[in-house]
């Protein structure tokens, strides 16, 4: 199994390399996308795991979402000017470079030390029988509505209340007065607002891309 | 059979969900034709379901499994026995005429749509209420009704008094719902389950005491909702809401679930006699009490709603006789012609611009015909003439109590209730026809009022006339012979329905019906004498006797002592405890404080703000934590 | 187990990609054109070889003898990587798009490179990665118009991605299955379009908010903010943001053959059951190209206001009332 | 399955420390919120790899509950820094102190 070999030395070299790179560029923009190049990869880790729901998941999610909200936000923001300061804490990284060693230490080796599993703690979906559901996703789904309905449920109002948190945090209250006028009024008039625009002035010519 | 009930609420809730969702931007006055169209759509599954027969061998059906958590299961079912279908028959029946009149009551009314939407939600939560199977969803539906029943008398918030009013129905429910909560939790206690059967099977293993205690709680719950005293202030006051849902909810229906619950809860309320004998006395004092504050009112609605405190009295006397059949058959009857009285008062008041003191009514009849005949027609039954419905149903009742005091175990206090329940009959024939006179008869007291008011539209008259035909023939259709009638045989298949001691002596039950309509119509001849005979005005009669009219129209000083009494105590140890609290506990409290501050302000030199300091302690301890880890596994 | 022609055929499959998705946009471009040109009575190009067939050709060779030009004040490295994020997901996501069933030529041989148990998933994976074309462009531009164009369309995709999940969630409670090739065979007898109505007009509405197309392309609105995203782009990297979008169409439109319209199921011609299916599919997806030109030709460009409240306040309340119908219908016939 | 447990736990130990790293030396707000989704990778990693290997979706599991925390907590914190875009202008851990006590 050469091949697996080959895809997971290149899988581990560009995730530490990238995720390297995500916390040592100046710009919070490359920043980002190292970071999108770190779940790529271990997306692909993920499918040598045999679990291609979650590496489906891990990029529409982290990548589709998550790295991309952040993108929106640096946008919104403009931060680039942010970019000619200093980048480092330089109080804090004489501190902060030994115990993120000493952290890496200890967790390399206890993931080196690491005895091999036996055979009696495994659990019940050996490679054969999430085959026999239909892959990863089934059998996924079958843990997910039984033995964790509840913190599945649990995520789900946390979603919520984020999304409504997220709604409130981020909603302008100067501009409330602003928020109302003509637009609401036309919404409720009909969410099909196109054939109320004048006509005409907007239908486009041919070939503009050309 | 079994696999369309589900179709009952399914109707409601899919009118109410339309109403909701669209009833107040696109449908506005459509939502009348749905909401009615939603209750008759369940009336006629109900229908259905009862030609179709229920099994009283399996009466449970099991929608879905709606919580499963170890050996711990609910599941969302229905109990489909002849007292469901019953109870379904009357709730839907009743809703859907009330509907019917409220698309000509409301017509005018700007939140039409609101109206009609919370109005089928209250049908579908009593649909579910009474089809539960587990006592887990009956207290989520029980609940749902109350909160209905909580917009709807606050309908018109803008009112303060309305407002008001909704509060209070809601805070007194409370009351009682808390006593039920104990209740529901103490049987989950002691049982393990929720459901209806598995709790009724092993009743008889429980000790005694436990199961009279989860009785009265239980029957908190009962008083609380069905307006019993001393929980009985909320109902009077709830005539706020528009005068449908005073019809349907605060009348028909809601306040009938006390009885409902009582009579589906037989077997752990016949454990103890003892709680037989609380739901029997708390009945026939409340039905006395409240037939007695009837006659001073001057509001035609609280006069009604004095009413119907009253009936649910009576009815609780039956349960407490042990007389399931009778009280559920008194519940039908009462629904139909209460209804017709309350949708009569309304029509009344409709046309006198929605003025609701009888003070300004008079000599109505000739100007409204067919509201004053169904209005007298149900006032003749809600008196127990006979052969009106309330006959029937009423005299059965009565009779009950007699038999368990007498002829059973000679049980002395069910002999005063019955005499309890006589004067309370006697009562509500004086204050029926008192309402009747002074509303329809001598003349017009307010002449500009008078001058406006004219008949209701079709769609009032029609419902109003549909009722008045029940309040006419139910009782008779359904409940002749005594205790041998349609309804008495409909009912014994409900497994633990037994007939009351006393079945089947056919002349003691003749003698005793005759006694009282004697009584009604001695009540009868009174109320004309007083109020007719002499110059028909309300204060002429409270000068007859001023301390006792004052008592009765002041309702026995209920609210009074509930506000001074039990608020103002409430109160007053409260300022003592404040007083204690402040000079005191917070004494103490303020030098823990200061002790705190004077230290804290040293240490929060550790607080530099600085986030990632935090963080590196954090990541400190977990550098830590993780070394233990490795070393000493 | 795998010999060479196993390794030959998948080669030769890649590689048909390869060919097909760049070359593909070039007729679409000039049908585009001609179509438009015939909505709007004119002729449409006709100068350049017969007809006009080669004036994407023209028009290819121009754009690549452009000068290449990058804007100083911008970020080369992202400059130059965000068109290659444009064009590489909508390629790889046709590896596995089924065009037509299994064919015996010789061999069994699948019409689709491979058949992935998380299709939809992958598709939809890839439909997030192409958020980053327009946000490293506009990004790496450093000009306003560039900017405004990439939040606008970050914006818009993120919100249409959920609508278009949510509408694909209603084709795969039917199945349960997310691949593509079971979903196609599911619709042997009936197309999901006719159960699934409500889901397919959700889908095609955000599949064209996805693709940045009439009347939802605010992102590169001319009028606004000139040309949005890729407004300092020119020559051959320009023509990689061309190509993406119509390759984007194309998928979309297969996309939506695949989960609505039966795949590649009509009828067929005995003995030549595989040709007639792989025509049947393209000319299913053809017709909803066809639907994108023609929406482009008579709708007016949406506010941008109206986009958003469009897709949360009446496409996404629409798409979960469908994913609830179809859940309750599922378990009443189950 | 040739690959070993341990390779997948140390990749996943080697994110986790860039990670934290990341968290505790950068200045600017966002690349130490970028660091944190760093460090979940690396917890991401190692659980689907442990699950993987004791043939367990409990692995699975948390890695979607970790997806829905980390989805979360991006919300609500860019929506806390666009929140706070309206009232400073330059977004370092070190000068945002002002609620220090």
């Amino acid at each position: 199994m050469t091949d697996q070999i080959v895809a997971f030395t290149y899988l581990s070299i560009v995730a530490s390399v990238a995720g390297l790179a995500t916390i040592l560029v100046r710009s919070p923009v490359h920043s980002a996308l190292s970071l999108v190049v770190v779940v790529f990869h271990v997306a692909g880790m993920f499918v040598l795991l045999g679990n291609g729901f979650l590496a489906a998941v891990q990029v529409i999610v982290y990548a589709g979402a998550i790295v991309v909200l952040f993108l929106f936000t640096m946008m919104l923001l403009d931060l680039r000017r942010h970019e000619t300061e200093r980048t480092v804490h330089r109080r804090q990284i004489w501190l902060a470079i030994p115990i993120a060693v000493l952290l890496f230490a200890e967790v390399a080796w206890i993931a080196i030390s690491k005895p091999e599993i036996s055979e009696n703690l495994k659990g019940a979906f050996p490679p054969q029988t999430i085959d026999e559901l239909g892959g990863s996703a089934q059998a996924l789904a079958t843990v997910m509505f039984t033995d964790y309905l509840l913190p599945f449920e649990v995520a789900s109002v946390l979603l919520l209340a984020a999304a409504i948190g997220a709604m409130v945090l981020a909603r302008n209250p100067d501009e409330e007065s602003l928020a109302s006028p003509p637009d609401m009024i036309e919404d409720a008039a009909g969410t099909d607002g196109s054939s109320d625009q004048p006509e005409g002035e907007l239908s486009e010519t041919p070939a503009t891309h050309g | 059979m079994t696999d369309f009930p589900w179709l009952i609420p399914l109707f409601p809730l899919v009118a109410f969900a339309i109403n909701g969702a669209f009833g107040p931007r696109y449908l506005k006055k459509a939502t009348g034709v749905i909401g009615s169209a939603g209750i008759l759509g369940a009336f006629a599954a109900t229908v259905a379901l009862w030609i179709g027969g229920v099994h009283s061998d399996t009466p449970d059906f099991t929608l879905y499994r709606w919580v499963s958590s170890g050996s711990f299961s609910i599941d969302i079912g229905f109990v489909l026995d002849p007292l469901t279908v019953v109870m379904l028959l009357v709730v839907t029946g009743v809703s859907f005429l009330v509907h019917v009149y409220s698309i000509g009551y409301m017509a005018h009314d700007e939140s039409f749509a609101r109206f009609f939407t919370w109005l089928p939600l209250f049908v579908f939560a009593m649909i579910m209420l009474v089809l539960s199977n587990n006592f887990l969803s009956l207290y989520v539906f029980w609940e749902l009704v109350g909160v209905c029943s909580y917009l709807l008398i606050g309908f018109w918030h803008q009112r303060k008094s309305a407002a008001d009013a909704a509060v209070k129905a809601f805070l007194v429910n409370r009351i009682g719902d808390f006593g039920f909560a104990i209740g529901i939790i103490l049987i989950f206690w002691n049982f393990g389950s929720l459901n209806y059967g598995d709790v009724f099977a092993s009743v008889s293993d429980k000790s005694p005491d436990l199961m009279l205690l989860i009785a009265l709680l239980l029957f908190i719950g009962a008083v609380g909702k069905s307006a019993q005293f001393p929980l009985h202030i909320w109902l009077p006051d709830a005539m706020e809401g528009p005068t449908p849902v005073s019809a349907l909810i605060h009348a028909a229906t809601m306040v009938t679930a006390g009885v409902y619950m009582v009579a589906r809860m037989r077997p752990i309320f016949e454990v103890s006699n003892e709680a037989l004998l609380v739901v029997g006395g708390i009945g026939a004092f409340t039905a006395l009490f409240a037939a007695s504050i009837g006659l001073a009112q001057t509001d035609i609605k609280r006069v009604l709603a004095y009413s119907t405190v009253s009936q649910l009295g009576l009815m609780f006397l039956a349960l407490g006789a042990g007389a399931y059949t009778v009280a559920i058959f008194h519940l039908a009857t009462h629904a139909f012609f209460k209804a017709l009285l309350f949708l009569g008062s309304g029509s009344v008041i409709h046309a006198m611009q929605n003025q609701q003191e009888m003070s300004e009514y008079g000599g109505l009849w000739r100007r409204m015909k067919w509201t004053y005949f169904t209005f007298l027609l149900g006032g003749l039954a809600l008196s127990g003439v006979f052969p009106l419905a309330g006959f029937w149903s009423k005299d059965e009742l009565l009779a009950s109590a007699f038999f368990k005091g007498v002829a059973s175990d000679g049980s002395w206090a069910f002999t005063v209730f019955w005499i309890m329940g006589l004067l309370a009959s006697l009562l509500t024939a004086v204050y029926t026809f008192r309402m009747i006179i002074l509303t329809f008869h001598g003349k017009p007291r307010n002449a500009e009022l008078h001058s406006h008011s004219h008949e209701s539209p079709i769609s009032m008259v029609a419902p109003l006339v549909v009722l008045a035909a029940g309040a006419v023939a139910l009782g008779g259709a359904v409940g002749f012979p005594p205790e041998h009638g349609f309804i008495h045989d409909y009912l014994y298949k409900v497994p633990g329905v037994f007939h009351f001691a006393g079945a089947g002596e056919i002349t003691a039950v003749i003698s005793l019906a005759i006694i009282s309509t004697a009584v009604a119509a001695f009540g009868i001849v009174a109320a004309y004498a007083v109020y007719s005979r002499r110059q028909p005005s309300p204060e002429a009669v409270a000068a007859l006797s001023p301390r006792v009219y004052g008592l009765l129209y002041r309702k026995y000083y209920v609210d009074e002592i509930v506000n001074y009494g039990i608020v103002g105590v409430t109160k007053g140890i409260g300022l003592i405890l404040w007083a204690i609290d402040a000079k005191i506990v917070d004494g103490i409290v303020n030098l823990i404080g200061w002790t705190v501050r004077a230290t804290s302000s040293l240490t929060r030199r550790v607080q530099t703000g600085q986030v990632q300091n935090y963080l590196f302690l954090i990541a400190a301890g977990a550098v830590v934590s993780v070394g233990a880890f490795v070393i000493f596994r | 187990m795998v010999d060479g022609w196993d390794v030959l055929i998948l080669v030769i499959k890649a590689l048909a990609i390869f060919i097909i998705v760049p070359v593909a946009p070039l007729v679409f471009v000039l049908a585009e054109r001609k179509i438009l040109g015939r909505i709007q009575s004119r002729i449409g190009p006709n100068r350049v070889g017969p007809w006009g067939l080669l004036q994407t050709l023209a028009d290819g060779i121009k754009l690549g003898a452009k000068e290449d030009f990058i804007p100083p004040a911008g970020d080369r490295v992202v400059f130059w990587l965000a068109p290659l994020f444009m064009v590489v997901p909508a390629a790889m996501a046709w590896a596995v798009i089924p065009i037509g069933p299994e064919v015996e030529i010789g061999r069994k041989i699948g019409l689709w490179v491979t058949d992935l148990n998380v299709a939809i998933l992958y598709i939809l994976a890839l439909g997030s990665v192409a958020v980053y074309g327009p946000v490293m462009a506009g990004w790496s531009s450093n000009s306003k118009y560039a900017l405004f164009g990439s939040l606008r369309s970050t914006a818009q995709v993120i919100s249409y991605e959920i609508t278009m999940g949510v509408a694909v969630l209603g084709v795969l409670v039917y199945t349960g299955s997310f691949s593509l090739v079971d979903i196609v065979e599911k619709q042997k007898d009936m197309w999901f379009a006719i159960p699934q109505v409500i889901g397919l007009f959700v889908f095609l509405v955000s599949g064209i908010a996805e693709t940045n197309r009439a009347p939802f392309d605010l992102p590169e609105a001319e009028t606004e903010i000139v040309a949005g995203y890729h407004v300092e782009y020119s020559g051959m990297r320009f023509a990689m943001f061309f190509l993406a979008e119509y390759a984007n169409m194309f998928l979309v439109s297969a996309l939506a053959v695949i989960l609505f319209f039966g795949g590649w199921h009509g009828w067929t011609i005995p003995g030549i059951e595989g040709l007639t299916s792989v025509l049947w599919f393209m000319l299913k997806t053809l017709a909803l190209m066809f639907v994108y030109f023609w929406l482009r030709a008579t709708l007016p460009r949406l506010r941008y206001d109206q986009l958003m409240a469009f897709c949360w306040k009446f496409l996404l309340p629409l798409g979960i009332v469908n994913l609830l119908i179809t859940a309750v219908l599922r378990l009443g016939w189950s | 399955m040739s690959i070993p447990l341990n390779a997948y736990l140390l990749v996943g130990a080697i994110l986790f420390s860039l990670g934290t790293l990341g968290v505790l030396m950068r200045r600017s707000v966002l690349i130490v919120f970028i660091s944190i989704e760093l460090m979940l990778q690396g917890v991401n990693l190692t659980f689907a790899a442990y699950g993987a290997f004791l043939e367990d979706m409990a692995g699975s599991m948390f890695v979607v509950i970790s997806l829905t925390v980390a989805a979360a907590e991006a919300a609500v914190g860019l929506a806390i820094l666009v929140a706070l875009g309206r009232r400073v202008t330059e977004f370092y851990v070190d000068r945002l102190d002002t609620l220090r006590w």
